[in-house]
């Protein structure tokens, strides 16, 4: 074990990253993301690593993208508007399948928005942000500790799936220092990057999918002449104008995913073994929602806390399954209403569903979340 | 036993690294802690306020919700986040630059600014006099780790005169508790 | 009869699909021939195309070929070299793809003098999108969007690019078939940031529109239009008009972006990677 | 006859390139729009219709003396 | 009445943007939507308004914006990529409160995917695509002369909610030539812009709102000095970073759209009167659901079609009181599942919800809506 | 001592937000004093900013004020341009916001040459968010993100500007205000695109970083190292090192966008609306 | 009654034009129609077709289903877009062009790239040669209504010809299905 | 004195930078970090504080004889 450090959330993302074998870093500075593009700086070249400061976030994502097809791990990261504009080739790393991972910090929005106050504003728009139809990963860490952890989570899975995954941070975690100890290196599952399974010669095919469905594209500068392209392509990584072909591809970016979901679906529950009531959060909103729970407790109330660290894939089955167990479900989200969309479509109609939302800039006070509480053990009255 | 500490001025005076730095000294002495900080809308200027949390047992809600000291550099900054102060808490002033304390039981005014100008020669080091003295007020931290977190944080060129600011602001502490 | 720069085609991917009199193939040919006479390895060269029928090209090369989005080329580009400054990166781009759109990661990438060879295949138009006005569209041109004829001034992508920071700029045309040829080896030459326009004629797209006869006679066009640099710079002004100079127009040294990297790596401490 | 023309019929189409380069007329388009040899005996191989086919479909070999 | 004209969805658009009073048009082409650029840039300087082709898509979307605000009415069009790029500027519109018209001509994604090939995956991104919370407006239209018609009202419902709404077309419905006949110019309601109710002696503020909660802003160039931001501002349109107004600020943005929201959610129904089960569809591939369902009813089944012509926001009520009605509705759509997720969460288990989904580059063919209906009154097995 | 300027700020917002010392309140009087020179109303001026602490000046101008998104300024400005040519069009932006982020709108705005007057507030540095890098941070200065001293070369904007098409070209500092504000009514003389870069000292998020001192130190820097163009063309070039040119860089005359535009509506049949 | 009606050809043959105009005759004369076309997933070059579908009621479904005729201009187009061809249908194919015809019942073959060269000028006329033969096969609009749709859609100066090459393929229309 | 300084001190922000510029060391900061005129018998009304003060703090008239 390592020594305790007072740390931020993040600057512990940068670190995990760099555990998780990210050498490559580029971007272009927005509040509340700074840190990690000031971090990786300074520490990347230490290991020989490059960091890159872009024009703007689209040519960030399009040097991530290039490092990622040249062999290295690479990051990016942003917050709000910057993340906007990343949307395009969000979906061309989903589409090319180039390993890579997007840090939004999220901030308040729409647009400027109140750029220095936390939100967890953009859950929608980190699974259906771009146009088309892909899958998303995207993770959600409640803690400085976990930000390291969900770094190294999202470089491996980026790796594994061979896909875009968002690490959705918040400001309440991004900017939060506290203590964390550190896994020490050799305790770190590093997924490495995916290497052709034949040569050239045995008639190599770059989007041949193997058999977890994930292609082994071989890196650029190895020998293969592969092809790379955002538009639907076959194994051979060419376009084809064909339906089937496109169906299967389509099919094939949903399915790699689909069938590990239960795998890659983390979620941890608090106070649940007899609880009649529970309330759904993820990120920062789950610390204050602990201490509501926490209290509720206290106070008789039979409630348990569900936390989502993947935000996406949504956890379906672990919210059907507690949709017939307990009598209501309060989502606590630190925006208007975004995940309860889902956890309604879960649900459907099985236990009462409401929503503790705010939006002010500021974040969650435990006593919001308490009177939430209050009106769900009431049946929604109060 | 949690604590809860609440420091606040302007921009540029520095309370966010005081904040760090008390924050680390506490995990040094082997305690859970979390700090975080609210900057205004504004980019520049404007009130600026850092939170630390110190407690035995994990911590989870991540704010401050009654903060058992509140320190403030400046007029605006007492008046906006004093407000919520325990009432067995105490009011960490700079005596000159808070010119109209607000009435508060506990309240101890220490020429913290004016310390760090006269007696470490810049008002640059007003956030470390107000964090010795802080530690002392609060007795939360060992003055010796707080003088290894400083002089961990700091440029290596300005330790000196940091550890200076330190001993300047314990010092003017214990005579303002006297 | 077969001619030694066939194998840095994909074969089974030709003919390609480019109108009949296209340019394009003349400049992606001179594109292998300079390859071929720098003796680039094709298993460490990289193409990168935007999208455009010029950014079709990367798909026929054989080499490790990445056909990117819109515009965004040189960023992708950029990644690649400072991920593995071994690998020779060149860039296909038309003057959409490259000035308009792309035209941000255009200067910037000649700002950073990134070691990457960047032909530009000018045809004045976006043909792949049936004919719309370019930055680079003549004024007083007609393109679907500009019926009644340009207004838009136009780029001089050359002197952009030198304006910008490319160390080496150069400009060639499809009827210079070798020439061309030549301006692509010195770029390939050059470490840092090389900028190569190469005019090329789309019939289709801006030709028909604008009454240019055949393709043979926009490449003859061409042959009258351009002028080598040397005569260019004694030519009186007011022979200038419709003529436009050809060969190296801008060169200078410069420390090239990864090579700069490697001192920061240094100061750091780290050792490449 | 100096030179050997050969033409990739599958690549050829019918541009009209070399045609209008060639600088002795040897070569017409067809009907079905493609490339034929015309007048090969007055081809002098300066090879201009290969230099600037956009399609690589026509070649132009010197004939070595035997 | 006019006279009979074979006519383009595209071109329908572009005139029914110009009745509407649009004189103002930004843009850069992309495949399926270019036809109406090209329309524009005939037939704006004809009646004196102008056409600027910009240097990209996010260019084209501050084009227009600036435009608006200077007075004129102002539309943008684009498809897949082209939207993805806008994503950042259509937040700043919808916080600025600033009327403009986006044209989504719907292509195959993700990334270039198949840009000739039609498709309706852009549903979610429409409502989810930028960071932050905001409502969307975005209306569907399924035949060329309900583009014109979908165009004025999008027009008027982007000066009447001061917001930027989404004409969601798909390349079915941009690129079909058929017949129709065009409202005469009289009978076409236009929207004004608002203006403002006092001066600035009488302490005229930009952002106060209308009994509407929609604010009266003034025109550049009008004399009352307004400033507009894209940062949450109060009343007067300068920012503060009061988390009172910061919640007014975005309560204000969303129930300015709620509180009209049945007015402006327009459906049909097609043989509904005694159905048991109901196709839900919208844009181009209503008409083969329709075709469907006609045969359907013609083989004996209960089965009727609900269009969706506003897609945003949700017609949450109508498909409530649908699932009150029917015991199953099927959902078709030309994508891989999309706005389903929106019926099943409206439905709440009130009845079955299945989805018909295709996305492999072709359009429906009826007999596929009609195994889906097959397998829908089969109670899903089959 | 009521000074005659005053009425061109929204007295309510002041004292404005930014740091003490900052050049980006000199930069914004020398606006507004240009503006009361020219006599140009306040109910027909439009002031556009993007995002940056520079940006801010918006907020403060009593006109009609717009501040966009960052690096869109320019487009957004042109909107309004084109859709009442009537209004005199002024923005306010900053290194990063013009020329990392908007770098492609401000190469497209020079080359239309949109009657826009265009005025950079040069800090050299990311100031809003505090001390980045910026393209026109100089060679081996520090930023947060450039620990080690910066590698990548910089824009000169001004000559950027000059080959994408800007018809006025100034260069001017916060030193030479008065200068500096003459700089800016010669560009609103230009009927045209007009440029004019305004070097202005950040003492917080650059000055500090790099040890230059007070932020009277580093307009002490500005007027040692400002040399008027005159002089300059005639300075050798081993003198020319750590110097730079202030006036007048590039003039031309040349059709603005606007009324270039009055051509196509005539040609279409349409009348101006 | 409801008529469909594909044609096919390579990219820069013109029969989308073809198409639209023959939509736009039938609305001329009152009836419902649609015209739809695919492009091939290559931005030039490739196959391209055509539809048009022709009603006296309205017509949902966009696309045809079972085609009463196909024009195919090329061999790739005629192989690629026969197949679904009602059984009782009318392929229509250019007898230069499409060397292997399709072994169907009811084919007629005319020699229309050749017929535009030779009697028109230019290949360029084919396409509307072929709107020609097809009005004449279909007898789904009056050849005088085609005509006024032809000269509203060509450019002004190309309209004598058209008229020419319309008035060619009705003429080899008649001969070939004599 | 030949001229008159008046300072809004609300918008003075202590920056220093009239005081650097005075040719004449008029001027200084105090302890708040706000100026203040320190030997207004010397200024020269020449306006360097005036003209280069980010801020609009400092003005200075030239006194009209009465
Ligand atoms: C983001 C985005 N916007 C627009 C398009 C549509 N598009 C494809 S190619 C192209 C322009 C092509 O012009 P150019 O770059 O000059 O290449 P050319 O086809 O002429 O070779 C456009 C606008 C796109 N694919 N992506
Ligand atoms: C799309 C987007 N990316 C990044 C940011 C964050 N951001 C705000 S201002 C700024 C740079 C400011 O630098 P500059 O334009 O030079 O202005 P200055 O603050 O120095 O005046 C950045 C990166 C943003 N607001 N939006
Ligand atoms: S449209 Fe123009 S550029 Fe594109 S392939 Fe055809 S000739 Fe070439
Ligand atoms: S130039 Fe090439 S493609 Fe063109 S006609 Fe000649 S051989 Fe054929
Ligand atoms: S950070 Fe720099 S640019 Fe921004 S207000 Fe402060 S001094 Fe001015
Ligand atoms: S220059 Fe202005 S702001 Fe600075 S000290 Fe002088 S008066 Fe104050």
């Amino acid at each position: 074990m390592t020594e305790a450090r007072l740390m931020q959330g993040n600057e512990a993302c940068a670190e995990g990253a760099i555990a998780a074998g990210v050498s490559f870093f580029g971007g272009y500075p927005i509040t509340p993301s700074t840190e990690i593009a000031e971090g990786m700086a300074k520490m990347l070249p230490a290991i020989g690593g490059k960091f890159v400061q872009m024009e703007d976030e689209i040519a960030s994502m399009g040097v991530v993208l290039g490092a990622s097809l040249a062999g290295k791990k690479a990051l990016t990261a942003s917050s709000g508007p910057g993340i906007s504009l990343k949307q395009e080739l969000i979906g061309y790393a989903a589409c090319a399948e180039i390993p890579v991972v997007i840090v939004n910090v999220q901030r308040v929005g729409p647009s400027t928005g109140q750029p220095t106050a936390p939100s967890q504003g953009d859950v929608m728009q980190a699974r259906w942000g771009t146009h088309g139809d892909h899958p998303m990963i995207a993770l959600s860490p409640w803690s400085v500790r976990e930000a390291y952890d969900a770094a190294v989570m999202a470089v491996n899975y980026s790796e594994r799936f061979r896909t875009p995954v968002i690490l959705l941070m918040d400001e309440i975690i991004g900017h939060l220092r506290e203590k964390v100890v550190l896994p020490e290196a050799k305790d770190i599952k590093i997924y490495p990057r995916r290497k052709p399974a034949c040569s050239r010669a045995e008639g190599y095919q770059p989007y041949t999918p193997d058999k977890d469905l994930v292609p082994n594209v071989a890196n650029f500068g190895e020998g293969y002449h592969i092809h790379v392209t955002g538009l639907i392509h076959d194994e051979t990584g060419f376009p084809v104008g064909s339906p089937k072909i496109t169906e299967e591809a389509i099919d094939r970016l949903h399915q790699k995913i689909e069938i590990a979901r239960d795998e890659i679906t983390h979620t941890e529950e608090y106070f649940m073994d007899d609880a009649e009531y529970a309330v759904i959060a993820f990120g920062g909103t789950a610390r204050t929602a602990y201490e509501a729970v926490k209290n509720a407790r206290a106070k008789g109330q039979k409630v348990g806390m569900v936390r989502l660290m993947t935000i996406w894939p949504f956890a379906d089955k672990i919210v059907k399954a507690l949709a017939a167990k307990v009598k209501g479900i309060l989502v606590a989200e630190l925006n208007y209403g975004q995940l309860v969309h889902e956890v309604e479509r879960a649900v459907a109609g099985k236990c009462d569903v409401q929503l503790c939302a705010k939006y002010n800039m500021e974040i969650f006070e435990p006593q919001e979340i308490e009177s939430g509480i209050d009106k769900l053990c009431a049946g929604g009255k109060d | 036993m949690r604590k809860q500490l609440r420091l606040s001025g302007s921009g540029g005076q520095g309370v966010i690294t005081a904040a760090i730095i008390f924050a680390e000294a506490a995990v040094k002495e082997g305690k859970e802690a979390v700090q975080s900080q609210s900057y205004g809308p504004e980019a520049r200027g404007g009130a600026s306020k850092s939170e630390v949390i110190i407690d035995d047992a994990p911590i989870y809600h991540p704010h401050v919700q009654q903060p058992d000291l509140v320190l403030a550099l400046t007029q605006k900054a007492a008046e906006k986040y004093y407000g919520d102060l325990h009432e067995d808490g105490i009011l960490v002033l700079d005596e000159d630059l808070v010119p109209e304390p607000p009435k508060f039981k506990n309240t101890i005014r220490i020429p913290i600014t004016k310390l760090a100008v006269e007696q470490v020669g810049k008002s640059l080091f007003a956030n470390i006099v107000a964090l010795g003295a802080l530690v002392r007020i609060t007795g939360l931290v060992d003055f010796e780790t707080i003088k290894s977190s400083v002089a961990k944080r700091v440029p290596p060129h300005t330790v000196e005169k940091n550890m200076q600011a330190l001993q300047v602001g314990w010092d003017a502490a214990g005579k303002a508790v006297k | 009869m077969e001619r030694s720069y066939e194998k840095y085609f994909r074969q089974n991917r030709l003919p390609h699909l480019w109108c009949p009199g296209c340019g394009n193939g003349i400049a992606m040919k001179a594109i292998v021939q300079a390859i071929e006479k720098k003796g680039l390895s094709q298993d460490n060269t990289v193409i990168v195309s935007g999208i455009g029928c010029s950014s079709r090209a990367s798909g026929y090369m054989d080499f490790d070929t990445l056909h990117t989005a819109h515009g965004r080329a040189i960023p992708f580009a950029t990644g690649i070299k400072l991920a593995n400054p071994e690998l020779n990166v060149i860039v296909i781009t038309g003057d959409g793809d490259c000035t308009a759109i792309g035209g941000n990661h255009f200067i910037h990438g000649c700002r950073r003098n990134i070691d990457l060879t960047v032909v530009l295949f000018n045809n004045n138009i976006y043909g792949m999108t049936g004919g719309q006005a370019s930055p680079m569209t003549p004024l007083g041109k007609k393109a679907t969007t500009a019926p009644y004829g340009s207004i838009d001034r136009t780029f001089d992508a050359a002197r952009l690019a030198e304006a910008a920071g490319a160390t080496y700029v150069a400009r060639s045309t499809a009827y210079h078939v070798q020439h061309l040829t030549d301006m692509i080896v010195q770029g390939l030459d050059n470490q840092g940031f090389s900028f190569i326009e190469a005019m090329v004629q789309c019939p289709t797209a801006y030709g028909r529109k604008n009454k240019m006869g055949s393709a043979a006679d926009m490449m003859k066009d061409m042959q009258e239009s351009a002028v080598m640099k040397a005569a260019w710079d004694k030519l009186a002004a007011d022979k200038k008009e419709h003529k436009f100079p050809i060969g190296v127009l801008y060169k200078e040294d410069g420390l090239d972006y990864a090579t700069a990297y490697e001192a920061v790596i240094e100061t750091a401490g780290g050792k490449n990677k | 006859m100096k030179s050997e023309i050969t033409i990739k019929m599958a690549r050829c189409k019918g541009c009209g390139i070399c045609v209008a380069f060639c600088p002795k007329q040897v070569l017409a388009l067809d009907e079905l729009g493609k490339v034929h040899v015309k007048n090969g005996e007055a081809c002098i191989a300066c090879g201009q219709c290969e230099l600037r086919c956009p399609d690589y479909a026509i070649f132009v070999d010197k004939k070595v003396a035997k």
